[in-house]
Parts: structure tokens; C-alpha cells; sequence
């Protein structure tokens, strides 16, 4: 049960600080209809939190609330792989880290439509839905954009450079993992691999990117609660409501 | 009056849509580009004091619900451009008059939200006052916008709901949120009423517009009608509308209220309100950052286009 | 002496987050000595925060203490000015503002030798060395920066342009002014300006930079607790730790 | 070996100081300049690890401590550049050497400060280590390198001190804090080990270094010394160190102890540690966007300097 909870808390930890990374752009987008995509991507991930940790906390059975998880937690607490931690910087980066989330989490939510667990399988099924649109959308972008200009497929280059170290670690299986795994509820990150990387190798093929050669697994840790330095800055700005007036309601 | 303007008038007073193909008055035109444009932009930079707030919302839900809300008004810019295409103006030429200070967008996004509260006045007051100036706009006489209105409208009186909502949790909360949600009412009360413009008398192309039925009211009667509503809600939130001249008139049949600092007004117009550099800079700069990104699709879609071009030639 | 207390916190706000700002610059700095002169810089405004702070506390003898004062209080009782909140955005700026502030800083505190407070009086003593030292080097850099090259010329010019309308919040009394010039404590603000207006005037002169035509006192509010949008930032992450686990001693 | 040499050699030995304009082999030279230059990079490189709480620390007083601190490293990276300056090598050039990842800084500010208790464990471990290192070099044959280090020896000191003050108060704090200092101590302890570099044995240009007192002590020396030294310092705090293999060893008379992964700490080197690439951007970053602060300032003292002599001439 630690385990469940600790599994859950990393689900809804990815999307939260993917939906607030995403949401950083709101109003600053590069054209109208992506503020408008972006932002609607930001709000289904953070329904997908609510979602998670609201799991999370009913399987914790300690009083806790998803948004107690969500705004009272450190970042030491925090079970997030550090991709989608990492600063917005341009769109390419947001872009590409979004297509490397989102071809991970289309293959983590289809199998868990197998889970042993129904009221996970159920969250799968109502979070596939808009993440099927999520990746078709930032593969087709990662694509236009690749092969657009000479400036377009370097900047979406240099984004895959230097994300890729941080994507293996969506790979990466600990002991929560093994007894969720052995539990049922959801396959072994390493399982999903093999399609992660057929997708991957498609789009980058199609949009004339260099897969990069080194390990794609040199930053981990966000899963067992090791961050880079830029979780406590996203978190002070997230939480500074809940931590300023506590027991206040909203 | 020729008699093309003749015809053109009567059917406006006949109540029948104008469509995009028809022969209109250049300065019919003319000022509908002026006002749907004025209010795409408003919707575009209106994203800017709200998306303050999303990455502190308070909740989950919260949070969400503010998302939502910034997307609707993007989708409302999109709605208004398309609306001021079919007046042959594209969305780039509007987007480079907003940029270059040529077109003008609602003063009141200059000014900032401070507080979390700011989210429950700017739905509360500031959809608020827009709506009281759409709703009648849904009857314009221009087919496309008042399409677009009736669609926005629906969505915008949501927002007004949810700002509400907003300011009935912060009200009703502790003493530190009920002092932010009257700071909050303080700061936006009278920039709320600036947004129905000077009054009339003062108003250069109001008759015109008024005729044409681009217009559908004057400034003081929809100010009037938004203090008339306003009033009832505030005391139901136990908030006190910083007004000391404000009360109700039984003759009239209409609260007294005082008017805004028009020279405040003004200031904010000329440049001087307390965002105006940072909001217009704030779209500027998504602007010129997103250029490659532009630039970046279009040349997909030129090659895309040219590589179906030599297949289907292959293909014969 | 609830005007007092205020007052004081006027002064201690202005140092804390000016100091805040300039210590963003850490380890960013554009050549080592100035590095260090930034570092300096903020470590004496932190200083003079501990004494205005502390003295407020004692002053309002409610239990709190300056750290309290600093790191519980939310942007609307923070009684800074505008001017010292504005981002960093390039050493232009950040010298342009802290010259701006830096020769009101000194005949501010110069005045309150002369204060009838005794405790007052002290504090502006201490803090005028640094303070004074402070001011030549920013007078110095705008000088150098502004009469440099042409692009160094044009930084400062677009610095001192953005900041301008700032700068007047400095010399605009209310009651809390009245009340403290009343008791003898403090000058009332627009008594500096003349004096603030002959050193900007002669060290804008020798930099060869234009002194803007437009009002000085657009922006106004800080002091009534009345801020810029950065402020919920700053705080946000300067107040963090004390938020997320309250009443621990560090 | 040349006579030259050897009279050099001698006057090591004898433990005289060898002083800029005087002769010196090469490889003395260059040896020196690598390791005094790699010594200043890390001082500014380690400003940022540091630099990233400052602005989130607790209390003013710990905000003033830390600033001293850090500025204090901007001064130690002054110290040194101008130590090497003496040996022909201009501060301009070693910073290009850093920024073009020519020369290295010590990995340990590769790690993350990921808490306030990083605070305290990079004064306490860190800094500890660094003094191991520094102590012995008050000794060392170079003068100007010597005096540095004499100057910095005593200020690193202090840090240390400090450093060691804050993991106190995290390590009797409340849970929370003492599990920070608990976490903090498992991230720093083996990169502090590591600080020493690999074993002698593995160690390319020891033997000669040592001759020429350019290095006095043997890694492996100064590393069990660390640990001699820290872990009864860490028992003091009730915190664990992250070594199951740690204890005592009567007969050596010394703690025996895990060597860190030396895999690590060359993936570290190659520049695959947790944040290589935002150090050495922030530092190129730094240096890009003051171009033109520092030809600012230059042209200004060319115009001064021309004005001057202008002025001097027409006064003649």
C-alpha cells in the first residue's frame, strides 16, 4: 500500500509540474491557436492530478486531500522524474519535452486500461483520451518543426540534445515499481520501453532529427524524490497560497 | 445620404444583418475593424493580468477553472479576428497595430491583480461590465459579429460566475481573505465603471454608431444599468463599494453613484496606467520569440505542399 | 506610533527587497569586482533590514521580531516603494535603479542624524557608511556605463527611461509621513527632493544621459502597500521556508 | 635533470619560496598555472550552488551569512586569478579556458543544492574538504600561491564553522530538518570524498608535484584525514553517515572506510554530472551578457585616459 501510494503520488506529480511548466505559457505563446493549445493541455493535466493524487489520498487514508498533496508537500516529497521539471526555455524545448512525456505516458496509460486495480484503469481510460490527442499533437509540431527552417530544426535539435539525458529515467524501476508491478496494477517502467522508443525513433525520422548518442538515463532520482535545483523555485510560487494562509478555503 | 447609403440604412432599421460580401459605407467598415480589432486585442492581453495567477492558484480545481477561463479568452480573440477578416483585415495587420500602439486594447488590463482575490473581481466586475457591453452587441447590425458575440457571451457570463464564486469564498473566509477581496473591490470599482467609456456627451462617434447599430447603447445608460446590478451584489458579499456618494434613488429608479477619475482615465490611455509598458512588452516579446516558431510551420507547409505537387506530378 | 511603525517598515521593506533584487545577481555578475561590490551591496541592505526591522518590532511590542516582519508578512503590508521591486532585468537597470534610490538612500538617512529619535539616529549613522559608499559607486558606474560606448550609452538611457516614472514615489508623503515628520522622527519626503534632483541632475550630466521629460511620479502605492505584480514573486520565494514549516528555528 | 633544475629543485628542498621573476622550470610553471586556475574557476563556479538559496534563505541573519560567504568566494577567485597573473597568465584568458570547458572546476559543484540543509553540508563537507586540500598548501613552494592561501585558509575556516552551525540547527530542528540534514549529508558525503580525486596509485602527476610542493599531501592521505576528522563531527549532529563499511580501525589508528564510485566521479568529469551544463551556462551566460558592461567601462577609461593627456598637454 506505501507502494500504491508512492506509484500514484509519482502519476500525479508528473502531470502536476508538467501542467504548471505548461501553464507558464499562458499569454506568451507564439501564435494564438498554440496559447490556446497549450493552455488547454495544462488543464488536462492538471485534471489528470486531481485525478492521481485524489487516488493517492483515498488509498493513503490519512486525512489527506489531493490538493494537501498537491500544495503541502516539499520537494523532497515529490515523485516527479525531473523531465518535466526542466525550464520551459523556447517552445522547441517545451515541445520536445512534451512529445518525450507524452510518448511515454499514451504507452503507461494504455496499459494501465489492464490494471488490476479498476479505479486506476478508469482514470487510464478517461486520461487516454485527451493524452492520444496530446501526442498526436506534439509529434506532428516535433515533425513541422524539425523539418521546417534551418533556425526551427536547430532549435528542436538542441532541445533533443539536451533533454535526452532526462528521459531514460521514465524507464528507470525501483522496489516501488517491482511490488506495484507484482500487485497488478501497472507494468514495469522498463516494459514500456520498446514502443516509447518506435514511436520516438518514427518522429525524430520524420522530422529529420539526429537521435543523440549519448545515455538517455544520466539524470534520475525525480522518482525517488532527488530533483534539480528548479523544483523548489516551481513549488515555492505554487504552493505560496496554501503555505501563507493554512486552513484558509478557496 | 446616396442612395446606396439610403438603402444600406434602411435595412439596418429593418433589423436585418449586414454579411461580409455586401456593399457597406467605408466608414462602417471602418469602424467596425476599429471596434472588433479594439476588442480581439482586449481579449489577447486580457490573458495577461489573469495568467498571473495560474501558476499560484490556490487548488487544483482553482486552477483549473482559471486555465479554462484564460483559453475561453483566447478562443474569444480568435472569434473576434476571424470576425474582422471578413472585413478583408487580416489577424497579422491587427496583431502589428496592437504592437506598434496603433490599435488600442480595454485599459483596464492596465491594471495589475495583486491578490488572489483580483481573480473573483476581474470575473465579477470585469466580464461583469463587458458583458453588460456585449450582450445588446449580440443584436449588431454586422452578421459575423454578432455571431461571434452570441457565442461569446455565453461563455463570459460563466466567467462572471465563477468570479463571483470567487469573491464569495474569499469574503465569506478568513479575515485576511475578506480584506483582500474589499482591497480588491476597491481597486477595480472604478476602473470597472471607465470601461463604459466617457460619457456620452463626450463621446465623438457615438450617434454614428448608434445609428448603424454598432452601438447599441450609450455609455452612461449601460454604466448606469452595471452599478444598478452591481450594488445588490456587493452587499451580498458583505463588501462595501467604495463610494460614499452611492445610494439608492427612488425617483429615478436607479442608484446615484460617483464617477471615475476621468483624468485617471486618461493618464491610462496615454501610456501612464500602472501596466501599460509591461503588458504591450509582454506581447511584443511572445511575439518576436515565437517568429522561428512561425516561421518554422509555414516552411513545413511550403515544402509539404511542394512534395505533394511532384507526386501528384509523378503520379500522372 | 502606528505611524512609527510604519514608517519603519517603510525603510526596512525598501532595504529588504532592494536587497533581495540585487542579491539575484550572485554569482551572475558581469566581471568579478563587480561580483562583489553586488554581493557587498546586498549583504549591507540585509544588514540595515535587521536594524529597521528590529527597531519596528520593538516598536509595535506585539511579540513579532524582524524576521517575522520579513518573512510573514504578504505583499499588501509590505510598504516598500515600486522602484526597488522592479525585475533586474540587465546591469543597466539594476545600477540605473540603485543610483536612483541610493541618493535619496543617503539624504534620507543624512536627515535622520538629526532625528528625535535617538534609536533613529543611530541606525541612519550606521547604515549611512555603507550607504554613502553605495552611492559613489553607483554614481560612478552610471557616469562610466552612460559615457561608455554607444551601446552602454543606450542601456543606460532605456534604464533610466523605464525607471523614471518610479523614482517620484519616493518624495510623495501621506499621513504616515506627516505624522512621523510631525514628531521630529523624520524629514518629510519632499524635502528631499531638491537635494535628490542637484546629485541626479549632475551625475546624469556627466554620463551624458537625458533626463526624462515626463512625470517622475506615475507609478506611487508601494508605500501604501499598493505593488507592482513582482512583489507576490519576490515573496513568494523569500518567504518560503519560513511558510512551509512554521515556527522552526534555523 | 640541469643544473638549473636542480639548483631549482634545491632551493625547494632547502624551503624557499620561489618568487615571480625569478627562474622556474615549464612544467613547474604550467603545472601551477593549471592548478591555481582550476583552483579560481572553482571558487566562481562554486558561487552558484551556494547563490541559488540566497534568495530563499530563512532568516535575514542566515541571508547575511551566506552573502558574506559567497562573496567571500568571488574574493578567493580574485586571489587566485591574480596569483597566476604572476606566472604570465591573464585572468581574461584562464575565464576562456573555463568558459570553452578547457579547464575544469571541482565536480563536487556539479550536485544540486536541493535544500536549506545543503547549505550547511556544503560549509560543513565541502568546505571541510577544501581546507583539508588548502591547509598543507600555506606551505607550498610558489609565493603568491602561498600568500593566497594563507588569506583564504582563514576565511574558509569560518565558512566551515558556519557551515557546520547550520547543520546544528537542521540536525536538532524539527523532523522535517533533521531529515533535510540527514539527506544532505547522504548527497555530500561520497562527492566530498571524491573532492580529494582518485587514489594515488591512479594518479598521474603526484610524484612530481610533490616534489616541487606544489602538492604536499597524497589523496589518500588527505581523504582519511577527512574522515578521521568528520565522522566523530557527524555523530555530534546524531546524523548517519551513508557508509555501512565505516569504523574504526585500533590498529591503523584511523576509521576505515567505502571509497566513493569512481565511475561517478569520471561520468562527473566527462560532464554527465546532475548539472555540468547549467553551471558552465550560467558562468558563459554571465560573461555574454556583460560584453557590453565591461567595453562600457573600457571605452569610458580609453576617453578619461584621452582626455587626461589632452588636457595635460594643453596645459604645457
Amino acid at each position: 500500500k506505501p507502494a500504491f501510494f508512492d506509484w500514484l503520488c509519482r502519476m500525479g506529480d508528473n502531470t502536476a509540474i508538467l501542467g504548471h511548466r505548461i501553464s507558464e505559457w499562458c499569454g506568451h505563446g507564439p501564435v494564438l491557436e498554440e496559447d490556446i493549445a497549450l493552455a488547454n493541455t495544462a488543464l488536462d493535466l492538471i485534471g489528470h492530478t486531481q485525478m492521481w493524487l485524489g487516488l493517492a489520498a483515498e488509498v493513503e487514508d490519512a486525512g489527506r486531500t489531493a490538493d494537501d498533496l498537491a500544495f503541502l508537500r516539499d520537494a523532497m516529497k515529490y515523485r516527479n522524474v525531473q523531465l518535466v521539471e526542466l525550464p520551459n526555455r523556447d517552445m522547441a524545448h517545451t515541445l520536445m519535452r512534451e512529445f518525450l512525456f507524452d510518448a511515454w505516458h499514451v504507452e503507461m496509460l494504455t496499459a494501465l486500461l489492464q490494471s488490476g486495480s479498476p479505479r486506476v484503469a478508469e482514470i487510464a481510460a478517461k486520461a487516454l483520451k485527451e493524452v492520444g490527442y496530446h501526442v498526436e499533437r506534439s509529434s506532428d509540431l516535433v515533425v513541422r518543426l524539425g523539418d521546417g527552417t534551418d533556425e526551427s530544426h536547430a532549435r528542436m535539435q538542441d532541445a533533443l540534445d539536451r533533454l535526452w539525458p532526462y528521459a531514460g529515467e521514465l524507464f528507470l524501476g525501483d522496489g516501488v515499481d517491482a511490488a506495484v508491478a507484482k500487485a497488478g496494477i501497472a507494468p514495469a517502467p522498463g516494459d514500456l520501453r520498446a514502443a516509447w522508443e518506435r514511436t520516438v525513433d518514427a518522429v525524430l525520422d520524420e522530422a529529420t532529427l539526429r537521435k543523440p548518442e549519448g545515455r538517455f538515463d544520466v539524470h534520475r532520482g525525480g522518482k525517488q524524490g532527488r530533483h534539480t535545483e528548479h523544483l523548489g523555485f516551481i513549488l515555492a510560487e505554487m504552493q505560496f497560497l496554501q503555505r501563507a494562509y493554512p486552513g484558509a478555503s478557496w | 445620404m446616396s442612395p446606396e447609403e439610403r438603402a444600406f440604412q434602411e435595412r439596418i432599421d429593418r433589423g436585418e444583418k449586414i454579411e461580409p460580401k455586401e456593399w457597406m459605407p467605408d466608414g462602417y467598415r471602418k469602424t467596425l475593424v476599429r471596434q472588433i480589432g479594439q476588442h480581439a486585442h482586449s481579449e489577447i492581453v486580457g490573458q495577461l493580468p489573469e495568467g498571473n495567477w495560474i501558476t499560484r492558484a490556490p487548488t487544483l480545481e482553482r486552477k483549473a477553472i482559471l486555465l479554462a477561463k484564460v483559453q475561453d479568452e483566447a478562443g474569444h480573440g480568435l472569434y473576434l479576428y476571424s470576425a474582422a477578416e471578413t472585413l478583408g483585415v487580416s489577424r497579422d495587420e491587427l496583431t502589428g497595430k496592437l504592437l506598434s500602439g496603433k490599435m488600442k486594447y480595454s485599459s483596464i488590463f492596465n491594471y495589475p491583480t495583486l491578490t488572489w482575490a483580483d481573480m473573483g473581481a476581474v470575473g465579477w466586475l470585469v466580464d461583469g461590465a463587458a458583458i453588460m457591453n456585449q450582450v445588446p452587441l449580440q443584436r449588431t447590425s454586422y452578421g459575423p459579429y454578432s455571431r461571434a458575440m452570441i457565442r461569446i457571451c455565453k461563455e463570459e457570463s460563466f466567467h462572471q460566475r465563477q468570479g463571483y464564486a470567487i469573491m464569495m469564498k474569499m469574503a465569506r473566509g478568513t479575515p485576511e481573505q475578506k480584506e483582500m477581496a474589499q482591497d480588491a473591490l476597491n481597486r477595480f470599482w472604478y476602473p470597472a465603471l471607465m470601461m463604459f467609456g466617457p460619457s456620452d456627451k463626450d463621446s465623438v462617434h457615438s450617434a454614428q454608431s448608434m445609428a448603424w447599430k454598432i452601438k447599441m447603447n450609450t455609455n452612461d445608460e449601460l454604466r448606469q444599468k452595471f452599478v444598478d446590478e452591481t450594488v445588490p451584489q456587493a452587499e451580498y458579499l458583505g463588501l462595501t463599494v467604495p463610494d460614499e456618494t452611492l445610494r439608492w434613488n427612488d425617483a429615478r429608479g436607479h442608484y446615484d453613484f460617483a464617477q471615475p477619475d476621468w483624468d485617471e482615465f486618461f493618464e491610462v490611455l496615454k501610456g501612464n496606467g500602472p501596466c501599460n509598458r509591461e503588458r504591450l512588452e509582454a506581447r511584443r516579446e511572445a511575439w518576436e520569440r515565437g517568429a522561428w516558431f512561425r516561421d518554422g510551420l509555414n516552411a513545413y507547409a511550403d515544402k509539404a505542399a511542394a512534395r505533394r505537387a511532384s507526386a501528384s506530378i509523378a503520379a500522372e
